[in-house]
């Protein structure tokens, strides 16, 4: 039940909050709001550990004669995935505060709808329910993204929305076969599609259906041409939201729904998926190195980092996947970080042009330092979260074979070599013309981002916490694939 | 019905296909609106006269019916038609068929 | 006291003060931070005091696990510490020398703005080296690793303002990062192998192994990677005398006495796993003679006071790998410790040199300085003469064991470690007399007049030069009848790997006399030629440098290793960069997504023209569909 | 039976009333007689009838189709009172024509007999013919008129020949008898019978607009009063594949035969042409001409995987389908008296000034693409679900690949709404009951899509 007020709630209160015009009580709405709504995620955490992992069904026969259940639950890797949602959007929406969007009914409100979308996606227990969600989310995403977007947004969101459409539509067609496969009474819940019967021939069809529409929306090299633009063009919440959570969706689905169904065919094409996610790895961080715009710069470390989150489920051994869900989280947090600092480096100095910045630690310390924070968490400096993944997954990614490993592993070298290219053309030497005036991080700004540091450093100290509560789940899913 | 019957069914069949083609060209090549009604017309009659010979040759009346059904709805069509042609005619001076096409692309 | 306790509060305490430092660097004032920085790290050498004598006896591995830090399936990685011999030396090194230059640098650092962002990240320096230090499996070692790493990177670029500062900072954390992938991958190698990373599971089971075993090579290669990275060994030395535009203490600290010896300590802790892989050992002979020569050759013609201690900071590295490669670890631990202290000292020395001089660095613009800054003289000297090995200083004992092990391996190896020895005493009182001998060559700001450093500066070099003077007494050689102390302290870690050295030669006392009397007599020559050219004939490299032969000017710019990888690889990879982005990015794939949009745009209007408005056509069309449709159906 | 009855009644009525000028109570009078219709058809739910030995057959096909059609008839009258609010003229001629044409689509939903599908056909296309031209004094009306006159008459003549050869194949205009015939003849029929057959279907064909015979829907469309286009492209487009459907349902009993391929063919040809060339239409009428043609491609995939299930699928889609349309098409009306046309262009910043027609129409274009959770989505996969259990998934990628096409166009009415600024925004005064229509019509789209078990396997 839990689970279904989960999902209910962000949409009551997208729909409540179009009947506000006054800025200020939209933002307060929308910010206790998305608040509650993690508190409800705790909730539902406390209630899944403490009440012996069942995973809070809820389950109503929609359409019975099509075998699709309205069946939605929990489970460790839902759950990581849910905190992670419920976590960001409110400091998404607090990042928005000293933004004035045009209609901010509709901008709140759509950040609501989106919010429910994507835990539509995570806690959908039901093939079809699954991909409900999963074009669902598009929409509110493309709306946020095109309407506040920069200057030359139609084009782009628009090529972001097809793209991601036509990749997720032929998903559809796959599940549908899937679903006249699946033991009788034909039916469309994850365990009824784990035990469809495929041929080698099909399961591959379905492989590359699957595949095609999470390397998009991840996205993995070559599908990624829309991404870099999108995460330009799209207003600071949506970059972020687009980034820290809804690049996991493709990941999710990776793992939840393609791995299991057609391991077999991973295990016979997967190396090309790998070789894929691993160029990517490579082509994107070199690309990174010549990146002018901060934001295009992040966008394109997102697909390096993503690149390798794809190997390490692809590889389908346990201590890549668990490497991989607890980057997802990472990587959630620290793009999140990146793009908030981004976000406030463009309000202060109206550019995000590296050349045109530089000194800010002069006249900002304390923005200094937590950038500097969150720039190690994203290069994986042990003891920040972005290391437990980065290790675990090039360990998972190792045992599967060494070479991919190295090369995969060139994201440690590049990233640091494209990181600290930027943090100090924008951070260090002498003041610019844009940075003179620079006001150093206001106390509500470093509450915004104090949330995220410290998660930062919990990951990284004591990854445990986190990496227990998808472990159960990770390791059948594994095991089942075996 | 006898004089009807000594005929082969066949050669109705193909008689009226003829019929049927010619109307068919008819309304291909003309460019004349009230030309293609009539050939339209010719079209269906060949039709009735079908439909007539299948009925007496299976013995169901309900074809010759049919006709009669046919011939009323063939009547109201030409009125609309002829009615339509008119209406073109006041407005662009001519029933040339290719006249008109504004509407296009 | 409990022990865990003690223990974990070794590392903790330099945290802590970072913590502290690092919350309040705009608030604390600097009297706190000047107590607290130090303090620190004071604290936590007697806590290691305390461990020592409390555990005085059993000088017996002991570890202590805290908290499962990593866990995946098989994969269990505790955050523990492991206190023995060798960490315990290690844990010595980096709080004693660590405290000594904290407190120089209370002095050093009085006028900076940046007061309290200097200690603090030096005590989170001093936190990572012990982490590494103490850990008791490798991903806890790669934590320092990485962490000491940050630091250097952090304080390389300390004056951040400038951009080639910063540049040099960038270049160190990314030559390291170059050598950790080898070092993770290494450890990848290491769990794939012995299904865990704990040194004492792994090298239990490594003793089973045969020596030369082909993935103990692969394992020892790749970590040896990480420790060329971090110990500045061919190829990825040049980040080293770059790093030099830290602060001086930092280049003490970090760049001499510990963080660029933890290559040494790693490759010392694997001992069993090197001594197993011969081939290794050969390569690392190689690579540390090379490093040697390089380094001390091109130290030779620098001009900056300290990217001549940067240079011979990297080849005497290099004799430390050197005794690594033959199996010598003691005497390899035995070096870096001297090594610790008299490169400390000379550090700290040329700093308070360039503190005295208000910034100058140019050895040409200096000399005579013995008279302004009497303390500083003497020091540096005791320095300079431990370093050239004369004996009795520490220098002489630790480098002579070095020598004595290395020609019991190979002859050949020895001959070129003699040679390092002879240009090390070469380049070093060119150095001194340099800066201190003759007169004054460069010119005191006003207002400014040369003067002695203040006590906090001063004390420090006395300690230290007392250090570098009677260090060798650690592990004072049989041959003069000392009982090397350090080498049986550190037994009981490399017992397990002497079974394997049992190969080598022994060398009788004579042959030892012998060589030392070579090698003494070469440095003292050495000697005397610096002095005849720099003090005799005055030479204060005022010669202009166009009419030098071309292999001096090969040489005298560094051999041009810089441009080379330049060429090699950074100019390369951000060509890759543009070309990738241009082309691969723009003209094809992205070109081949839109193409595939504006290919159904263009379809479009292509069809849309079949609607031709003209019913003529229509009907024909349609008539023309209705015989088709008969013609496939029926008449086929 | 009686629906029809009422309906024909309900048209004389109208006509009635025109005569003693009672043009004010003409739409309440027909809103109520449609209601009761729709009571009607309701009232014998589940019973199965025949009448006139077998000419009509009331079954729920019958009555679950006819409700289709009544219930989008009475959403486009609702809309009536709004569009012609200027028109002086009388207009009990139209109405009352559009009461016929209904008549006739509700004949053909249920016909038992070739005769009265013919007149059903008939009936329906004669009225619609006078329908598009009604606007007497637009050119375009009247090329509407003439196309589609032209057009209809030549093809109806085709439908005529075919239902003769099926006569004289099998001596039966009874659907029943024909059925017998055609399980006698087990698979290898006659020529004669095939030819009947086909010409059969392309008549049909015509009226639902399938490819090569969709020439008339874009210009017609385009001319005809955009009141009367929403009547074509729901209720005739509806009542014409159910014919389809339902000769295929009585004569085959639901089981494949010789048309497959040739469907196969047409359908991909309608999909494919219908959504390419909807891309570059710069009107939304005209991109709604195209888009009602790739649309009666996707229900063509409905019979051409026919199975007994098909009847549900077509039923579900052609509510959700006229549904969003009509709404579409009371948006477009909007436009059009503001703007005096209807290019995307004049559409530019609607999103501001009208934001909740906005939001209908965006609803309603969203809905047709297919995006869940709207009814659009539900007809679709619903559809796909139906085709792929049928084996025909080639068939079924063909047609995402042409819904991924639509998207472009039905986007651009969306982006130009909100994503573009106009020079000179026109505020649209509409007036509350069309609001409340509208909104009433979105929820229905909105409703279906959350709610589809309310409609799915009813027939």
């Amino acid at each position: 039940m839990l689970t279904l007020v989960l999902l209910l709630f962000p949409l009551a209160l997208s729909l409540i909050l179009l009947f506000f015009r006054e800025v200020k009580t939209l933002r307060v709405l929308a910010f206790t709001g998305t608040l509650a709504e993690l508190a409800l995620a705790i909730a539902a955490f406390v209630q899944y550990k403490t009440s012996c992992h069942c995973n809070l069904l809820f389950s109503f026969d929609w359409l019975d004669t099509l075998g699709v259940s309205l069946k939605f639950g929990m489970d460790g890797i839902t759950l990581l995935l849910v905190m992670l949602t419920a976590l960001l959007v409110p400091i998404i929406v607090f990042s928005t505060f000293s933004h004035h969007y045009s209609s901010p009914a509709s901008f709140y409100s759509l950040i609501l709808l989106m919010e429910m979308a994507l835990i539509g996606v995570f806690t959908a227990f039901d093939g079809l329910v699954f991909y409900i969600f999963w074009e669902m989310a598009l929409i509110p995403a493309w709306f946020i993204c095109a309407l506040w977007g920069g200057n030359n947004r139609i084009r782009i969101t628009f090529k972001f929305f097809i793209y991601t459409f036509a990749g997720s539509i032929l998903m559809l067609v796959a599940l549908i076969y899937l679903y006249f496969k699946t033991p009788l009474p034909h039916a469309f819940d994850f365990q009824a599609l784990y035990a469809a019967a495929l041929t080698p021939a099909e399961q591959t069809w379905i492989f590359l259906a699957f595949f095609l529409a999470f390397a998009i929306k991840i996205p993995v090299f070559p599908f990624h041409t829309w991404q870099p633009d999108t995460y330009t063009e799209s207003p600071a919440a949506g970059s972020m939201l687009l980034a820290g959570i809804m690049l996991k969706m493709g990941l999710f689905g990776m793992i939840r729904w393609m791995i299991p169904i057609c391991s077999q065919s991973i295990r016979q094409w997967g190396d090309m998926a790998i070789i894929l996610a691993i160029t990517g790895i490579v082509y994107a961080s070199l690309i990174a190195l010549r990146q002018n715009d901060l934001k295009r710069l992040i966008a394109w470390s997102s697909i390096a980092h993503a690149g390798l989150m794809a190997a390490a489920l692809l590889v389908m051994n346990l201590k890549a996947s668990q490497g991989a869900m607890i980057q997802m989280v990472a990587h959630g947090i620290n793009i999140t970080g990146l793009f908030l600092i981004t976000d406030l480096i463009q309000r202060r100095a109206g550019t995000r042009n590296i050349s045109d910045l530089g000194g800010i630690a002069l006249r900002a310390p304390r923005l200094a330092a937590f950038f500097m924070v969150i720039l190690l968490g994203s290069i994986a400096l042990p003891l920040t979260n972005g290391f437990v993944g980065e290790f675990l997954m090039l360990l998972g990614i190792f045992e599967y074979n060494a070479l991919y490993a190295a090369i995969a592993g060139l994201t440690m070298i590049f990233g640091a070599v494209y990181m600290l290219w930027m943090y100090q053309r924008v951070m260090l030497g002498k003041t610019q013309p844009a940075t003179e005036g620079f006001q150093d991080l206001t106390l509500a700004e470093m509450g915004m981002l104090l949330p995220l540091v410290i998660l930062i450093f919990w990951m990284g100290c004591y990854p445990s916490f986190f990496l227990d509560i998808p472990f159960p789940d990770v390791q059948q899913i594994l095991y089942f694939v075996k | 019905m006898s004089t009807l019957s000594s005929v082969p069914i066949d050669y109705y069949l193909v008689f009226c296909s003829l019929l049927f083609c010619l109307g068919v060209i008819g309304v291909l090549i003309k460019r004349n609106a009230l030309v293609i009604l009539m050939s339209v017309e010719l079209m269906i009659n060949s039709i009735n006269l079908l439909l007539a010979a299948f009925s007496a040759y299976t013995n169901d009346p309900a074809g010759q019916i049919f006709v009669f059904f046919i011939m009323v709805v063939a009547a109201a069509e030409v009125a609309i038609g002829l009615a339509i042609i008119v209406l073109i005619y006041r407005t662009t001076g001519s029933i040339d068929i290719n006249v008109l096409n504004k509407l296009k692309w | 006291m409990k022990m865990e306790l003690i223990v974990a509060l070794i590392p903790l305490m330099p945290l802590l003060g970072f913590l502290v430092l690092g919350a309040g660097f705009r608030t604390i004032p600097r009297k706190i931070t000047a107590w607290v920085g130090p303090g620190v790290i004071l604290a936590s050498l007697i806590l290691a005091l305390v461990l020592f004598f409390s555990n005085g006896k059993n000088t017996g591995p002991t570890e202590y696990h805290f908290f499962t830090w990593i866990s995946a399936g098989e994969l269990r990685i505790p955050l523990g510490f492991l206190i023995d011999p060798l960490s315990l030396l290690m844990i010595f090194v980096v709080t004693g020398v660590g405290f000594i230059i904290h407190v120089y640098s209370v002095g050093y650092m009085k006028d900076d703005p940046g007061f309290n962002r200097f200690f603090a990240f030096m005590n989170l320096f001093v936190f990572s080296m012990l982490l590494l230090v103490m850990g008791n499996n490798y991903p806890v070692m790669f934590i320092g690793w990485e962490g000491v790493g940050l630091c250097s990177y952090l304080l390389i670029g300390f004056w951040f303002r400038n951009q080639e500062y910063n540049n040099a900072a960038k270049k160190a954390f990314i030559m390291n990062r170059i050598g950790d992938l080898g070092f993770l991958l290494g450890m990848f190698l290491l769990f794939t192998t012995f299904h865990t990373l704990d040194y004492h599971g792994v090298f239990s089971q490594a003793r089973s192994l045969q020596p030369g075993d082909s993935t103990l090579l692969a394992i020892t290669l790749l970590l040896f990677v990480g420790a060329v990275g971090k110990s500045a060994q061919i190829p990825l030395y040049t980040w080293l005398p770059d790093a030099m535009a830290g602060p001086t203490p930092v280049s003490a600290l970090i760049h001499a006495a510990t963080m660029v010896t933890a290559g040494v300590y790693m490759v010392a802790r694997s001992n069993i796993l090197y001594i197993l892989s011969p081939v290794t050992m050969t390569i690392i002979a190689v690579v540390a003679l090379a490093t040697i020569l390089l380094a001390a050759s091109i130290a030779v013609f620098q001009k900056d006071i300290k990217k001549i201690l940067a240079y011979s900071t990297i080849s005497q590295l290099g004799y430390m790998f050197l005794a690594l490669s033959v199996g010598a670890f003691s005497g390899a631990m035995f070096h870096l410790t001297t090594h610790a202290f008299f490169k400390a000292l000379l550090f700290l020395g040329a700093g308070s040199v360039i503190h005295a001089l208000g910034g100058e660095q140019d050895i040409r613009k200096m000399g005579g300085l013995r008279k302004a800054l009497p303390v500083t003289w003497l020091t540096f000297l005791t320095g300079t003469v431990a370093i050239s090995g004369i004996p009795p200083l520490s220098g002489f004992f630790s480098k002579d064991e070095i020598l004595m092990k290395t020609f019991g391996s190979s002859s050949l190896l020895w001959l070129f470690a003699w040679l390092g020895a002879l240009l090390t005493a070469f380049y070093m009182f060119r150095m001194f007399y340099l800066v201190f001998g003759n007169q004054f060559r460069g010119t005191t700001r006003p207002g400014h007049p040369l003067h002695e450093s203040p006590l906090t500066m001063t004390l420090p070099l006395i300690v230290l030069a007392f250090l570098s003077f009677a260090g060798g007494a650690l592990n004072m050689p049989g041959l003069f009848g000392g009982n090397q102390l350090l080498e049986h302290f550190l037994a009981p870690v490399f017992s397990r790997s002497s079974p394997a050295l049992q190969g080598e030669l022994p060398i009788s006392h004579a042959t030892e006399w012998l060589l030392t009397g070579i090698t003494l007599a070469g440095v003292l020559l050495m000697i005397f030629w610096a002095w005849r050219r720099y003090v005799v004939k005055g030479k204060g490299l005022l010669t202009d440098e166009t009419r030098r032969p071309f292999w001096v000017r090969i040489v005298a710019e560094k051999y041009r290793i810089d441009e080379l990888y330049d060429f090699l690889l950074v100019k390369p990879s951000l060509w890759l960069s543009r070309f990738l982005h241009d082309v691969v990015e723009l003209r094809i794939i992205d070109r081949m997504v839109n193409g595939i949009g504006q290919a159904a745009i263009r379809t479009g209007n292509l069809l849309r023209y079949i609607q031709t408005g003209n019913v003529g056509f229509y009907l024909f069309v349609m008539v023309l569909g209705v015989i088709l449709i008969m013609f496939f159906n029926i008449l086929i | 039976m009686t629906a029809i009855i009422a309906l024909t009644v309900l048209g004389v009525l109208v006509l009635f009333f025109g005569v003693i000028k009672l043009q004010k109570l003409l739409l309440p009078l027909i809103l109520t007689g449609l209601i009761l219709t729709m009571a009607l058809l309701l009232s014998d739910w589940n019973t199965v009838k025949s009448f006139y030995n077998g000419i009509l057959v009331v079954d729920n096909t019958f009555l679950s189709f006819s409700m289709v059609l009544v219930a989008s008839t009475f959403l486009i009258f609702s809309l009536a009172a709004h569009y012609y609010r200027g028109v002086q003229r009388p207009l009990d001629d139209i109405y009352g024509v559009m009461i016929f044409a209904l008549t006739g689509a509700v004949m053909i939903t249920g016909y038992g007999n070739l005769i009265l599908l013919f007149l059903g056909i008939e009936t329906l296309s004669i009225a619609l013919y006078v329908l598009a031209g009604s606007h007497k004094e637009a050119i375009t009306s009247n090329e509407a008129t003439l196309k589609y006159f032209l057009m209809g008459s030549f093809l109806s003549g085709f439908l005529l020949f075919g239902i003769a050869l099926i006569y004289g194949a099998t001596g039966s205009l009874q659907l029943e008898t024909i059925a017998v015939w055609v399980s006698a003849c087990s698979g290898n029929y006659p020529p004669l019978f095939q030819a009947g057959l086909f010409l059969l279907i392309v008549g049909l064909a015509f009226k639902i607009a399938i490819v090569p015979f969709h020439f008339w829907a874009p210009d017609v469309y385009e001319g005809t009063p955009t009141l009367l286009t929403a009547f074509m492209a729901s209720v005739v487009k509806t009542a014409a594949i159910v014919a389809m459907y339902r000769f295929f349902h009585q004569v085959f009993q639901g089981n494949q035969g010789v048309w497959g391929n040739t469907l196969w063919i047409l359908a991909v040809l309608t999909i494919v042409l219908g959504n390419f060339t909807g891309l570059y239409q710069p009107n939304l009428k005209r991109m709604l001409a195209y888009s009602s043609i790739s649309h009666s491609g996707y229900m063509l995939l409905a019979v051409v995987a026919f199975n007994p299930d098909s009847g549900n699928v077509l039923f579900f889609y052609a509510a959700a389908y006229s549904v969003a349309t009509i709404t579409a098409f009371a948006v477009l009306i909007l436009i059009r008296e503001a703007h005096g046309n209807d290019l995307f262009s004049s559409m530019n910043g609607l999103g501001k000034t009208n934001p909740l027609e906005a939001f209908c129409l965006t609803i309603a274009m969203l809905s047709l693409t297919g995006i869940p959770p709207l009814a659009g989505f539900m007809a679709k996969y619903y559809l796909f679900v139906n085709a792929i259990g049928q084996g025909t998934i080639w068939l079924v990628i063909i047609a995402i690949a042409g819904s991924v096409v639509s998207v472009a166009y039905y986007f651009k009415p969306i982006i130009a709404m909100y994503l573009k600024t106009s020079s000179s925004p026109v505020v649209m005064k509409v007036e509350i009951p069309y609001k409340i229509h509208l909104i009433f019509m979105t929820l229905l789209t909105l409703l279906l899509g959350v709610m589809p078990f309310l409609l799915i396997g009813k027939t």
